[in-house]
């Protein structure tokens, strides 16, 4: 994959810390475009705010970088204006579970075809380090300085409970299984969502003795689960632990298509 | 016969975050003093790529070598 | 002491801003004098080049923002390079011996504070208060022992005994600045 | 055919094919009839899970090259400012119909009111320009609506449509100019090389830049951070002060041109009413009395509110002896005339802000020489 | 202390033991000092999942109780509109800290500005009376969101305290009173009969009905509708006119003690320079070199926004021959300003929203006689 | 139960229309708080704006009518100021599934002590009848007049994996049913979800061939299949049923109570 | 004709306000004067009183505010004491057989509009269409045949003859008007 | 023997929707002309309660009579 055909190298070096996973999963959204073969013309990348919405500036399709925590619902506007776009969304834990839950649980209800991929570094990076909705339990950050004692949420679940067809989750240290899970993600008609468990050794990692981006990758390793053997094991032995893989595969009629045949019946067959 | 990989770090890109030099299984990538990666041991490089994966700043590059030998 | 301005710059995360928060409370807590600290946020404070700003002033500070340096520390080229083009022509000019520089007016000093640090203290965490304390020495803001109480109150759990290091370290430095002076420009020009 | 729906046949005739809202009364017919008469079109109407996301979804549906349109009233026109100011910043085209009822919180959701002009200038963080358009009669609704979307367009700028439930569910006669005097305006396309394409890079005189849809073979980056012509976020003062410059220049170059009123009997007066909306109605039957009664009194009614016509009310008012700003709220434009006129001017309110249309004999009572 | 510190410090020792918000640069520092601060004296910090609900969790533990606090910037400014309108028509005491930074939209979030002045005043829809200071130093800080927290319990309505990012994020030296002379308010409380409680009726001249909290004994209804002394709802225009009114005048008919300012010579001064927030510190700057030149101006530093203080304004600029308003925005306290003084003084504007500190040269350039 | 015990009777009757189901929650929810005890004192209802959450205004207890869709975050602020109150939110398929969406997730995630009760008539009835998030698929309303093409959202099972202590679904229909989910879900501490299948003959049934309230109740009846059996049936043999029963009964630590634990260990054990 | 203001009231769901838009539309397309149509909407509307109200004119109609009808239909008790408060004092006012009223001036009609609604056409569902078109008999705003169109346009499909009907049977009604009358206030004072 | 109930409606809160009579079990309830719900047959009430749990205004009351008989 030759990186000018996806990125505006001209702004690389990006901005992230040093070791920051976000690159990595830039990345690997871009060779998901790649393996898919989709005209860089039509691909559409909408984001939010945070460190991980920054991504759109570095990908040479349309890039949209909206509001914190609503670019599901300008990349729903996007789609349904359009539905031959293929419309990728980059958001965070804070601008896609805090703030912008609704906007995710709503799309997947929807059904639309938009590819979400949240970039899950457990902790608000973009200003500095507060708790995010999926930060562990107990973990330091600048708004919980005695342990957060919120629970985080599991975003796979809830999406799949809400109704997206597609629900995968993966980490930066399993780089290719991640880029499978895109590809995946990618090529499914309808919602799909995919979380990549990316690290910030700046806010989260620094606070949570894990000093080095390498100590955070190795955290990944050994707190991952895969969904088959995560079957087998109690609730008690899953806490805490990451849960990878697929978690859904669906094939519900996509929002926009379920939409034009509403506008060609209501239209009488005509077009 | 075991492949030979010629190893760029793009220096302006590379953060020196030690991901690449950790990855690499023959150890031979290690930081600079003024926190730039580089090759400290270009012979053993047997192009596996993972350097490459693993940089998060797509600042390296691996080329196979002919082994000419 | 009139309206006096610093700016200490170099690499984010190398402990500036900690750097000029202390010295400002320095001043508030030993000092008569007004004192005013800022510092530069934002993404462009992580990596890259970071700043933190004190004025120092015997009357009220109104204007709090350094427009015109009387003094800038820069610790890494890039600092050097973003920051240095309003420093004022006849300001002290203290960067790590590796930063490259133009030929200028106005006491200039190449210090090896990364390099000595890192030789003396086996670490380059504290490059920030070595750096403050050259500062401090060097205008004698506040006495040594005023400034080590502050520095052990801002400062992590368990490495009180390197920051005391680095403080006695960066004393060193200014005691023995003048063997890192730069000529300046005039004098190249002679 | 009421006000509500008059606003929807204006903006389906000037081009609108996407809508996205959540409903609210009393603005909920406005998505009840685009829901309607949408799909038929070929559109699309998507009822959105609130407020803030039909704004996004709107936007969205803008740049991906649709004339979009949302509607709501009070409560729904505060959640939504975060993303005007957002539009504004990116300069993606889109109208925001606001139905308003009486405030502030959920006040009297059925009743009409106008306590939120001084929101629709002023609702988002930061400075911002603003258009906004006050329809006081169902014919308005439509030629305002219409009007916004071209606008909307033209300037690459939200448009608000500020209506009230007065005007909104009112049913009157509605005359209309022909089809043919009905002209549309699109966003401007760019020509060169996609390549080397710049979106907010300024070859015209007009300081608006072209706007091409996603997918038509542009490709470009748009944000809500300060940016350079190349779209890309930039915080050199000089590149922050000229985006902010040209996006209130933009329109302020063309005040003269969208400074829309109605006035009567301005020159032969000495006494001076200044309305809008459904204010008007009352203000202009006021008027008609005090004319009735020999009193010499002019009426302007304003059609644009933002930006504010300065000239053109000064120049009715500049040699009245009384003037009387009529609006149902406690006193918001008139802020404007008073900052506009000379101090030696008296300037009265007649207003009303209990949920039910103001009067014309309050409008009167505030004249000179009534009794 | 940090300005941000310093708000979290005097709200503290006002009695505030609740705070609920969501981060954003550049006012994050107040939330993560509260999150340090309250639990230690068994108050609560919650970090809600946006700035609504932040708003939304604030108003119901004042409800509960307590006196609570909540911070933000610009964009999350905008989010909170509609629950601030709430708050004012229910009656919540509460406090909005808004550290203001470039907009509109993301702009630049790390610079400062001061672009919400308006909306602080217009933000939410629907009338509503607004009470917001503006500090421009760390002191004033401490002292404002203490004063802040105060006038929120005595008035029973949501106190603003518009920060920018130089005076959030700057550290100086504080002068504080001694805590002596630092009277803490808290909400009136009722003494009748529960069974007979009225949570709106008013036996006080000062208009402020008492307010109990749940769980204390009294039960009672609360709404955003328009409501009679009961605290149900009710659309007689009477009832409605009487609410507004009384919302409005509990603040109005306390005015003059409201405005807080600092001025300087204006007794022997030809020319008047009129600022607020970190903007006063260049003009306080600017004020002294022009002095120093022998020019005759005066300095007016207003501490109260809103409601705008126009007697103390028209009071200090009738006489002036030149009026400077500096702010850091295209111009928005400067229409006040223009709207209560006589056409005949000229009124120019020293502003700057490029995200850099207007400088006191910039301020001096708009006096006479400078060069 | 008396009556003027739990209702403000001198407001009653109620604004809602005739059948309207909303009155027979109402008194569920009074029922529930007789069961349990509760001082009427220590009662707070929370609700936001709908025809549903005027409910509010006829209870006798602490009562807050807020704005649309966030009762759950000032019912937040409300039992973490004082978690010594009972909390009651009253809120709507609109206001609760809509607008409300991310509130309910995140409460549910918190664990926080608040009862929600959810009053599903499948539509925005306040504002006459435009479709919901909780609209079935095909439904006529003012907003879908060729048919809603959404399909609706299972409150349960998001809120279940959401992280609620008590979620549980009943009808008008069921009554006394409902009754006893109502009594369970206020008993549990932590977070209880308990949707109530209610009817709006005026907006909904009208429009959908359901002409009296008695056919809408009948429907319910006719649609509803308890959890249990559910378990046996195939999702395409569920579509368009209402699934009943208790989804799940947990005992999650409560929000407020981890909070004062939290708390007497930063004092040091002293309080 | 001046301005007429017309308000029709009864219960929500009785359709009055369906029966108002007709009106107006008739208004619009088969006269050359000019109209207004207004409604109250809320959940006040629903249950409850309902009305619509309509002001035609000859000339332009700034106020759209219906403040003292001329015109007063009242279809149930509680509309009629909710709305008949600012009739004009001579104004036209048909009530229900069923509404009790007081005794006032001006034309007053008691009209078992429900009942012979029911009775004739075995269902009340079009007492709004009948109501409006002895309205529109007595006023002549429109002629029937115009009044038919607009009514059969804006029904539900498969209810046109009953609408029919109803047209007639309102048209019977207000032809037989006077025997309707009640006394008046002064009438009855003799 | 068969419990007997006496009904009460309050018939400014009743709106007539018709719900109890449908519930009653001996359909001895039936709507008036001014669309107020009554007791057609008061003589066969049973008290069993049902007209009550279903009346969603809280309209109906139904005392259990002594049986006398
Ligand atoms: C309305 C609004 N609220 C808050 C913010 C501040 N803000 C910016 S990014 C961010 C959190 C980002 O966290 P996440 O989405 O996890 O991204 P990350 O930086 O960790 O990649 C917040 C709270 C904002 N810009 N707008
Ligand atoms: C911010 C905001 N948006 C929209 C509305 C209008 N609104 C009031 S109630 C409602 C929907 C109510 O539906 P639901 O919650 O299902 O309650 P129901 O009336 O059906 O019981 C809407 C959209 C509002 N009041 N505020
Ligand atoms: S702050 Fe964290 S998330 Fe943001 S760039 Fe740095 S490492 Fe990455
Ligand atoms: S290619 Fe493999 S061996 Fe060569 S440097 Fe990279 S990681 Fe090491
Ligand atoms: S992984 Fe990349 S950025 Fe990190 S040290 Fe290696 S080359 Fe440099
Ligand atoms: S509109 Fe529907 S939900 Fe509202 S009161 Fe009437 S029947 Fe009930
Ligand atoms: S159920 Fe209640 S409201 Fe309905 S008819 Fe019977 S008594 Fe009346
Ligand atoms: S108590 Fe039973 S039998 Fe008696 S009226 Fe009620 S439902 Fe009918
Ligand atoms: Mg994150
Ligand atoms: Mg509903």
């Amino acid at each position: 994959m030759e990186l000018e055909k996806y990125f505006r190298v001209e702004k690389l070096p990006h901005i992230w810390c040093p070791g920051c996973g976000h690159g990595s999963v830039m990345m690997s959204i871009a060779k998901g475009v790649d393996k898919l073969g989709w005209d860089p013309k039509k691909v559409v990348v909408v984001s939010g705010i945070g460190c991980s919405s920054r991504a759109a500036g570095y990908l040479n399709f349309n890039t949209l970088h909206t509001v914190h925590g609503r670019p599901i619902a300008f990349a729903t506007g996007v789609k349904l204006a359009n539905p031959e776009l293929h419309v990728i969304v980059i958001t965070g834990d804070g601008d896609g579970a805090a703030i912008g839950g609704n906007h995710l649980i709503h799309a997947c209800r929807r059904n639309i075809g938009i590819n979400v991929v949240l970039f899950n570094n457990q902790i608000y990076g973009m200003t500095s380090g507060q708790y995010s909705p999926m930060t562990p339990e107990g973990s330091m950050a600048t708004t919980s300085p005695f342990g957060n004692i919120e629970p985080p949420f599991d975003l796979c679940e809830l999406t799949k409970s809400a109704g997206a067809n597609f629900v995968a989750r993966g980490t930066v240290y399993h780089l290719p299984k991640l880029d499978s899970y895109m590809e995946k993600a990618f090529s499914k008609k309808g919602f799909s969502y995919l979380e990549a468990i990316s690290q910030c050794p700046t806010y989260y990692g620094r606070r949570n003795k894990l000093k080095t981006p390498l100590e955070m990758l190795e955290w990944q390793k050994e707190n991952s689960i895969d969904i088959k053997k995560a079957k087998d094991l109690d609730p008690e032995e899953l806490k805490g632990k990451i849960i990878t893989g697929i978690f859904t595969e669906r094939d519900e009629e996509e929002y926009t298509v379920r939409y034009d045949k509403l506008i060609a019946s209501v239209q009488g067959g005509k077009k | 016969m075991p492949k030979k990989g010629k190893v760029y770090i793009n220096e302006p890109w590379c953060k020196g975050c030690e991901i690449c030099a950790n990855f690499c299984p023959k150890k031979i990538l290690g930081l600079r003093g003024d926190g730039k990666m580089e090759v400290k041991d270009p012979e053993n490089c047997i192009a596996c790529n993972q350097c490459v994966l693993r940089c998060p700043d797509y600042a390296i590059k691996v080329e196979v070598i002919e082994n000419n030998d | 002491m009139a309206r006096y301005e610093i700016r200490l710059s170099g690499a984010g995360g190398q402990g500036l801003i900690l750097a000029g928060i202390i010295l400002s409370e320095a001043v508030v807590r030993f000092t008569d004098k007004e004192v005013i600290q800022t510092q530069s946020y934002g993404p462009e404070a992580r990596g890259g080049a970071s700043k933190a700003e004190v004025i120092i002033s015997d009357e009220e500070i109104d204007y709090p923002q350094v427009n015109k340096p009387d003094f800038l520390l820069a610790l890494t080229q890039e600092a050097y390079n973003k920051y240095n083009r309003d420093l004022k022509e006849y300001g002290t000019m203290v960067v790590d011996e590796r930063v490259d520089i133009s030929p200028r007016g106005g006491p200039t000093y190449a210090v090896p504070i990364q390099r000595l640090t890192q030789e003396k203290l086996g670490t380059r965490m504290v490059v920030n208060v070595v750096s403050l304390a050259l500062f401090n020495k060097l205008h004698e803001v506040v006495e040594t022992e005023k400034l080590k109480t502050i520095i052990l109150e801002r400062v992590p759990k368990g490495t009180e005994e390197l920051n005391k290091k680095a403080l006695e370290l960066g004393e060193e430095l200014a005691n023995n600045l003048n063997q890192f002076k730069i000529k300046g420009k005039e004098e190249e020009e002679e | 055919m009421q006000g509500n729906e008059a606003c929807v046949e204006g903006a389906l005739d000037a081009g609108v094919r996407f809508y996205a809202g959540y409903p609210i009364t009393p603005s909920s017919e406005i998505a009840e009839d685009f829901a309607a008469k949408l799909p038929p079109l070929g559109g699309k109407f998507i009822q959105m899970e609130d407020e803030i996301a039909s704004m996004a979804a709107v936007v969205g549906a803008s740049l991906a090259g649709q004339k979009a349109v949302t509607a709501t009233s009070g409560p729904g026109f505060s959640l939504k400012q975060e993303i005007i100011g957002f539009a504004t910043m990116v300069e993606a085209p889109c109208v925001i119909m606001n139905v308003q009822r009486a405030g502030p919180s959920t006040g009297l959701p059925t009743s009409p009111a106008q306590g939120d002009v001084m929101q629709a200038r002023w609702g988002t963080h930061g400075d911002h320009p603003a258009l906004v358009l006050c329809p006081s009669s169902v014919t308005d609704a439509y030629l305002l609506s219409f009007q916004a979307v071209n606008w909307a367009e033209r300037f690459r700028t939200p448009v608000i449509v500020l209506l009230d439930e007065t005007i909104g569910h009112l049913r009157e006669r509605v005359r209309l100019p022909g089809r043919e005097e009905m002209v549309i305006s699109s966003r401007k396309q760019p020509h060169g090389d996609p390549e080397t394409f710049q979106p907010y890079e300024i070859t015209d005189e007009d300081l608006i830049p072209p706007l091409p849809p996603y997918g038509g073979g542009y490709r470009f980056h748009t944000t809500g951070l300060y940016h350079d012509e190349t779209g890309f976020p930039s915080n050199r003062p000089e590149v922050t002060d000229r985006l902010l410059n040209r996006l209130h220049e933009k329109i302020d170059k063309y005040k003269e041109t969208l400074f829309l009123y109605e006035s009567y009997g301005l020159r032969q007066a000495n006494q001076l009413i200044i309305s809008y909306g459904a204010s008007a109605r009352s203000a202009k039957a006021a008027w008609r009395k005090a004319r009735e009664k020999g009193l010499l009194v002019g009426l302007l009614i304003l059609k644009t509110i933002w930006p504010f016509p300065e000239e053109i009310v000064t120049q009715a008012g500049h040699d009245k002896n009384n003037i009387v700003v009529a609006e149902m709220n406690k006193g918001q434009l008139i802020g404007e005339v008073e900052r506009v006129m000379d101090k030696r001017i008296p300037i009265r309110g007649a207003n009303r802000a209990d949920g039910v249309l103001i009067t014309p004999e309050q409008i009167l009572a505030k004249l000179e020489g009534v009794n």
